[in-house]
């Protein structure tokens, strides 16, 4: 059964890329280089997927989640660059730095919490609530930069958006700390636990003891940490801030998600098929750049690989599903 | 029995991938006659329901005759246009649709229509309706009317399109006493014009009352169908289980020191002073009509339905529960009606069902869940409830419903509550899960817990409590001690000894 | 109170009432004849689609293809006019069969393979427009032919406003009209629209009583594909040129406007006159805007608060008036 | 199992099949390229020039690719003319990380955020690969050249010029309907205007700040009759991106304002044909895209040559340019203004 997991069509058919692209262009693809910059792009999107990953398995969606991004990177980019100045040096810029990260991040969190307030508590669907929250996010960013970039960052900023540790990016690290992290508390905590099972059924859970309304609320937060957390490796590889740093990127975390095998309507989503996803995503583009495709066509190739991976999926479902009456009802049908 | 049958069905077969869920069974139906079907679950009742619903194919081979000649049921429309209805246990209505809807839509498609011509949909409706003898708002959401209504509009809709021959699947599982008589009342109406029904249910007293044949299926097969008088109930059991089985008034333990008081307990619109006590090691049963308020006052002690005013006193200690969490932190523990909308999370398995109420018991090291303890006590409770098969990986919807039930009370079980609520706790299980799961919360009082049981079934409260509540219009009208209950003391109550007022 | 949908119908209309109110409270042109024309005009196309999505989304489904898929009949209906000449009739055909052909397309994915509606479409999305833009390359397509131009021109029922000008209604507004009046129609008259409502509110059950799911959903997917047609023309006979850009992020719009006018992405809830409403809310938010003289940078700002107000208040007050329905008949 | 890994195998294929058919196509193309214009360079030698838009697929861009592959025939370079779908900075990060990889001689890029784009910038140059800024420009302290096609200062004084001009007062009011509020060079201009308007025209009054209408004509279209109604003595508007005096344009023609509202903006010859003529849109002005796209890449090919552009200089089939003082911003030229009289000798 493992074998035939979604997770695992996704692995076959992420390293089948990665060997097409090898094959189609070993000079180039197969570098070094290369490699470190896909993992230096990857983990934008993927933190963003990530957060939007678990909003989507509580049945939820999250469409402010690139303004959050938006919103709190900006509000970092003016606390680091109204604090800096050409005299600023050693460790005053270190606090500096990390006044601004948590500048981002606290801002992020109280866009989680507005989403989580009026989700949870108030009872506002979802969509409803974040096309609201996406709209005043991004008013909010523009309003607060007039529309320009926001710059002037301490030159130490940039290490983590660009600098490498021996020969591996920074931000691929951070995404994997993020990813095992999400990983850890979904798999291994209660949170994680209610999460799976408020999005199957939120009645029974609610009536299994389970205070679900903290457990959405923290669902929202989480989702704009993740946020919080592409934000600040948006500011620091741009080395600015702006508010439509990542705006394509809302659709293409949901299909990545999807990609990911996450049930859209909830209750089901792994950590390892969202990162894979990504991967897959990450390679595809780069892939089809070097080789140099047009553009527009790497966006048809996504659309045609999310419909026929979801295909297979439900192929392969349907197959089991045959085989499953196979023996099952020989088990429980007749116990009792 | 010169008569013609409506219905022969001759050795129907149906092979899964694997299994045999039906082999040569056969069913005769005769005009206007009421016959029960019977059979454990998995016996393959619902997999007969289905081929004459159209929704399966029975394997090749199969004799189907309706009126004598050979029938081709394909679909559903087929069944329908053969005057064959399907009352299906969850009634398959449209919550978002009119009652009027609900009861001529079948009748519209089947015959092929492309438009709505809403006067006839309005007389179909108030033809069916009146034919039944029941009176509804025919523009009303369907999802605005009582469970009890819901399966009028269901059988109304069987009328609509001239049903011949009615199937009701568990039709009585959601109703209660007085709702069960007045569908029987419709079911003689039915039976008069012609009508046959089949009739499934696991309650076997009122097949008794209701049935005049019977015809038992035991693991796919067919036994044999007999007449009311050659069976009786205990005869009947053997013959579906193939051993006896005792169905046992159940012994009963001393009861212990007052462990709950409710003292005039009221919310608007859902119940109004209430008081009662729970003792230690004691089953309370709790019964009355559907509708007459029990759900909402034990919600209440499980912090669903905050109410007005009153208190709640614990051991003694005046509590305020305005949560599930509050109410399991206190050691109440609430196994809801509906088991798998409530209860279970279906599409999760029966280990993270255990555990689900457990979770902040399990927490070890950072916060992180332990595998092993949460292991060792799922493994421990299946093994206590006997769930099968003993696969804690399995999904709950693929259990059977009495393990289902068992789950949710390991669930439960597993939280060591001292107070254990339950609504009804055998609805829609077969006779063999019903007399374990009276035999476990028996257990569970003896050794100390108390147990409050709402259920509609009074053979059921009559087995299983110490003590009998009755409520009525959000009131508490009567309390038994078991010596002296009796099921005609209990309905007098639950009507206030005027039952033709209460119609369904 | 008698049904929920009705009082959520009601309570839209309460705050579109409001905020017309509070604009027209500060602007005196607001409720001019020629603003609420222009403003019936200008989301006339918002509208078309959205009375599309409101039967996608009453079965349960979303359909996020649709600005792709209205962008690309803009351009195909370009050049057909551009290479052919064409008439009006064909001219609509072509688009509405486009239309069509791309809805049956998503249709059929979904019902038949089973896969989520969101999914497809967002794959279908990014197919079509990856293929039109790299066809078009973006370029606009002008020199539309003279009788097209004069059609988006038409006027009908002109009457003398308060100033004496000559005003009338557009026929873009008259094709909006029809299509909502088509479409209520269809949700209420024929099988197929009562077997849309069945399908959103319980599957199995529709199946049961004989309803051909699969038929159902490919056919609210054509449906919505044959309205992304007439919005081609109707945008195209307003613009004059085709932009192959103009729809980017439209699909958003499109189901904001029909989610805000009450359907339920849970399927089975929803309706022509609440999505009327939430397209004519969303119209008027955006209008006010600049005749309030609302600064620039504080307009998205009020747009994200006025949402978030309107839809919040709505869940509010059903959640009080749900609370205050009696669960029991009690006996006093 | 093994139908699973057939059904991958076959999509897959798919992938590559529609990845093999792009490539190939570029290939020949290239390659025909080659053959033609340049027989006598061998494969080797040709400079690898990636000329990157803000974003592909809009008319302008369009216009300004056609110019760059043309210098690419005509100068025996290849031109990679690629860019992000969506005006997206960190899109354009993206790509130009994998372009790094594919091992160019040159990146000259329209940033979308200048800003954004420095580190990445850096590291191409750590590279050895020659940056270019064109249309907007980049941060200088990273760039070895940088293409103008106008000067930003006088391009914002020439629109405002233009408004003045058709409106025939300086004593008005008038508006501005701009791209998108986050647009960098759109920002510029109008910034550059505002000051010389100040004080050159104090009697100017803006009623409002400046309207975004994200790219589109419809918006743009929307917006102006709105501003026309709110501000009932409005008597110009200036619409900053391509799609937007179009809109306003649009907007005056249907209420019949030709002579009582003037529209001036950026525009292209083609698209605003129609309102140049009925006298709705009173004069765009641009430069030729395909003229700035044919410059870049001579200016760049030359850098690669050795040769530092120089004041004066005849760069042929686009004219005289013009180098500032700090010797690497190159200045094309000043705009073109469209009027209904010269529109019809335009066609991009």
């Amino acid at each position: 059964m493992l074998k035939t997991s979604k997770e695992m069509i996704l692995l076959y058919v992420f390293v089948g890329l990665f060997l097409l692209m090898s094959a189609a262009s070993p000079s180039k693809f197969l570098t070094l280089g290369n490699l470190q910059s896909m993992a230096t792009q990857l983990p934008e999107l993927g933190l963003i997927a990530l957060g939007m990953m678990v909003v989507i398995i509580t049945g939820g969606i999250d469409l402010s989640i690139t303004f959050t991004a938006a919103l709190s990177g900006i509000v970092g980019a003016l606390v680091l660059s109204s604090g800096y100045s050409a005299g600023v040096e050693g460790t005053a810029v270190i606090f500096l730095i990390i006044k601004a990260l948590l500048a981002t991040l606290i801002t992020a969190l109280i866009c989680g919490f507005v989403n989580g307030l009026l989700i949870s508590y108030v009872g506002v669907s979802p969509i409803l609530v974040t096309l609201g929250t996406m709209t005043l996010f991004e008013g909010m960013s523009v309003w607060l930069t007039k529309g320009g970039a926001i710059s002037g960052f301490p030159g130490q900023y940039q290490w983590i958006g660009n600098g490498y540790l021996g020969f591996i990016p920074v931000p691929i690290l951070i995404f994997i700390v993020f990813a095992v992290l999400t990983l850890i508390l979904l798999e291994r905590t209660a949170w994680g636990r209610s999460v799976y099972m408020f999005g199957c059924n939120p009645v029974a859970t609610f009536f299994s003891g389970i205070n679900t309304k903290k457990v959405v609320m923290l669902v929202y937060l989480y989702a704009a940490m993740m946020a919080a957390m592409a934000a600040i490796i948006m500011t620091s590889r741009y080395n600015s801030a702006k508010v439509d740093y990542g705006s394509s990127y809302l659709l293409q975390s949901v299909a990545i998600v999807v990609l990911g095998g996450t049930d859209i309507a909830g209750g089901y989503g792994k950590v390892v098929g969202t990162v894979v996803a990504a991967g897959i995503v990450q390679v595809l583009s780069s892939g089809l750049n070097l080789i140099g495709i047009n553009r527009f066509m790497v966006d048809v190739t996504m659309g045609v690989l999310l419909i026929a991976v979801l295909l297979l999926n439900s192929f392969i479902s349907k197959r089991k599903q045959g085989k499953g009456v196979k023996k099952e009802p020989k088990k429980i049908g007749i116990a009792v | 029995m010169s008569q013609m049958p409506f219905l022969q069905m001759r050795n129907i077969n149906k092979t899964f991938p694997g299994v045999r869920a039906l082999d040569a069974v056969r069913l005769e139906i005769l005009p206007g006659e009421v016959h029960a079907l019977v059979g454990e679950n998995g016996a393959g009742k619902s997999t007969l329901i289905k081929i004459l619903a159209g929704v399966e194919q029975p394997d090749p081979g199969a004799e189907i005759l309706i009126d004598g000649k050979p029938a081709n049921i394909r679909q559903p429309i087929d069944a329908n246009q053969q005057g064959i209805a399907v009352i299906y246990q969850d009634f398959s209505l449209f919550p978002n649709l009119t009652v009027a809807e609900n009861i001529s839509f079948g009748k519209e498609i089947g015959l092929g229509k492309r438009f709505v011509n809403w006067f006839e949909i309005k007389e179909t409706a108030t033809n069916a309706l009146a034919e039944l003898g029941v009176e509804l708002d025919l523009n009303l959401q369907l999802e605005r009317l009582p469970v009890a209504k819901q399966q009028l509009v269901a059988i109304a809709r069987a009328l609509a399109f001239n049903a011949r021959f009615i199937i009701m699947d568990e039709p009585t599982s959601s109703l209660s006493r007085g709702e069960v008589e007045s569908l029987f009342k419709i079911i003689g109406t039915l039976k008069e014009k012609g009508i046959a029904i089949l009739f499934v249910s696991h309650r076997l007293q009122e097949l008794f009352t209701i049935a005049e044949r019977f015809t038992v299926l035991r693991d796919g097969k067919y036994i044999g169908t007999y007449l009311k008088d050659e069976l009786n109930e205990e005869k009947l059991i053997s013959l579906m289980v193939g051993r006896r089985i005792e169905f046992i008034k159940q012994s009963r333990s001393k009861t212990g020191p007052v462990l709950l008081e409710v003292k005039s307990l009221t919310k608007k619109g859902n119940f109004k002073d209430i008081s009662f006590t729970l003792h230690k090691g004691e089953i309370l049963g709790l019964t009355g009509l559907v509708g007459a308020g029990r759900t909402e006052v034990v919600q209440a002690l499980f912090g669903l339905n905050v109410p007005d005013s009153g208190e709640i006193y614990l051991d003694g200690v005046k509590v305020n529960i305005r949560s599930p969490e509050e109410a399991m932190g206190l050691g109440i523990g609430y196994i809801p009606e509906g088991r798998q909308r409530e209860g279970l999370v279906l599409r999760q398995s029966v280990a993270q069902n255990i555990s689900l109420a457990l979770l902040k018991k399990i927490r070890g090291k950072f916060g992180l869940l332990n595998a092993g303890k949460e292991k060792e006590l799922v493994e421990e409770y299946m093994e206590a409830l006997d769930v099968r098969p003993r696969l804690p990986n399995m999904l709950a919807m693929q259990l059977s419903g009495g393990n289902q039930q068992k789950v949710v009370l390991a669930k439960w079980l597993a939280t060591r509550p001292k107070i254990l609520i339950i609504d009804e706790p055998t609805n829609g299980i077969d006779v063999g899960a019903k007399a374990e799961i009276h035999k476990l919360l028996r257990q569970l009082a003896s050794q100390g817990m108390g147990i409050l049981m709402i259920s509609s079934e009074l053979p059921e409260i009559l087995a299983v409590s110490d003590r009998v509540l009755v409520m009525r219009r959000g009131r508490l009208v009567g309390e038994f001690a078991i010596e002296e209950a009796t099921q005609e003391k209990i309905m007098n109550r639950a009507f206030m000894g005027m039952p033709g007022r209460v119609t369904a | 109170m008698k049904q929920r949908t009705k009082s959520k119908e009601l309570w839209i209309f309460i705050i579109l009432v409001v905020l017309s109110v509070l604009i027209s409270a500060r602007s005196n042109v607001f409720l001019r004849p020629d603003n609420l024309i222009d403003l019936l005009k200008n989301n006339a196309v918002l509208g078309i689609m959205a009375l599309g999505m409101t039967l996608v989304i009453i079965t349960g489904g979303i359909d996020l293809s649709v600005g792709a898929a209205v962008a690309v009949l803009t351009v195909l209906i370009g050049k057909f006019m551009v290479t052919f000449g064409g008439n009006l009739l064909l001219t609509f055909l072509v688009a509405v069969a486009g239309g069509v052909i791309i809805g049956i397309i998503n249709g059929t994915l979904i019902a038949r393979a089973n896969i989520p509606a969101i999914v497809v479409t967002l794959g279908s999305m990014s197919i079509i427009n990856g293929l039109m833009l790299y066809y078009t390359n973006g370029s606009w397509i002008n020199d539309l032919p003279a009788w097209f131009i004069d059609f988006g021109k038409i006027t009908l029922f002109k009457f003398h406003d308060a100033g004496g000008n000559v005003v009338g209604i557009p026929i873009q507004i008259i094709i909006f009209l029809i299509m909502a009046l088509l479409t209520w129609a269809l949700l209420k008259y024929t099988l197929m629209g009562r077997a849309v409502y069945a399908v959103g509110g319980n599957p199995v059950s529709a199946k049961r009583v004989g309803i051909n799911i699969e038929r159902t959903l490919i056919f609210v997917y054509a449906y919505m594909g044959f309205l992304a047609g007439v919005a081609a023309v109707t945008h195209t006979s307003i613009m004059r040129q085709v932009d192959p850009n103009a729809f980017l992020g439209f699909e958003l719009q499109v189901v904001a406007a029909v989610v805000v006018g009450g359907a339920s992405l849970a399927g089975g809830n929803g309706s022509i006159i609440g999505t009327v409403l939430g397209v004519l809310f969303m119209a008027v938010l955006n209008n006010g805007l600049i005749l309030t003289h609302i600064p620039t940078f504080w307009q998205k700002i009020i747009v994200g608060l006025i949402i978030i107000l309107a839809v919040s208040f709505d869940v509010i007050q059903r959640k009080r008036m749900e609370k205050s329905l009696p669960r029991v008949d009690v006996e006093y | 199992m093994k139908k699973i890994i057939a059904l991958l195998l076959s999509v897959l294929f798919m992938v590559s099949l529609l990845a093999g058919c792009g490539s190939d196509k570029s290939n020949t193309q290239s390659q025909q390229q080659q053959g033609q214009q340049q027989t006598a360079s061998t494969k080797d030698n040709k400079y690898k020039i990636v000329v990157m838009p803000k974003l592909v697929g809009i008319p302008y861009f369009n216009a300004s690719e056609q110019g760059a592959k043309k210098a690419g025939q005509d100068l025996g370079v290849e031109v990679i003319y690629t860019g992000p779908t969506k005006a997206d900075a960190a899109e354009q990060v993206k790509m130009i990380e994998d372009l790094i990889n594919q091992g160019v001689d040159a990146i000259a890029v329209a940033p979308n955020d200048p800003a954004a784009l420095t580190p990445v910038l850096k590291k191409a140059k750590d590279k050895g690969i020659l940056v270019v800024d064109w249309d907007t420009p980049a941060d200088k302290s990273v760039v070895d050249l940088s293409v103008h096609q106008i000067d930003d200062k006088q391009y914002g004084e020439h629109i405002w010029d233009l408004l003045v001009q058709s409106m025939g007062t300086d004593s008005a009011e008038y508006a501005i309907i701009t791209g998108g509020l986050s647009a960098a060079n759109l920002n510029t201009w109008i910034n550059y205007g505002l000051e010389y308007a100040k004080s050159k025209y104090p009697n100017l009054k803006l009623v409002t700040d400046k309207i975004p209408s994200d790219e589109k004509q419809q918006v743009a279209y929307q917006k102006a009759l709105e501003l026309i109604k709110a501000y009932p003595n409005l008597k110009g508007i200036i619409g900053i991106s391509t799609p937007a005096p179009i809109g306003a344009a649009q907007a005056v023609q249907e209420k019949g304002l030709q002579d009582k509202v003037s529209v001036v903006g950026t525009g292209l010859p083609n698209d605003s044909k129609t309102y140049l003529k009925d006298g709705s849109l009173d004069v765009a002005t641009l430069w030729e895209p395909a003229k700035l796209g044919y410059l870049t890449v001579a200016l760049i090919k030359d850098m690669l040559d050795g040769k530092k552009p120089t004041d004066g200089q005849e760069v042929p089939n686009v004219g005289k340019i013009q180098v500032q003082s700090d010797g690497k911003t190159v200045i094309m030229g000043p705009p073109t203004d469209f009027t209904k009289d010269n529109v019809d000798q335009f066609n991009f």
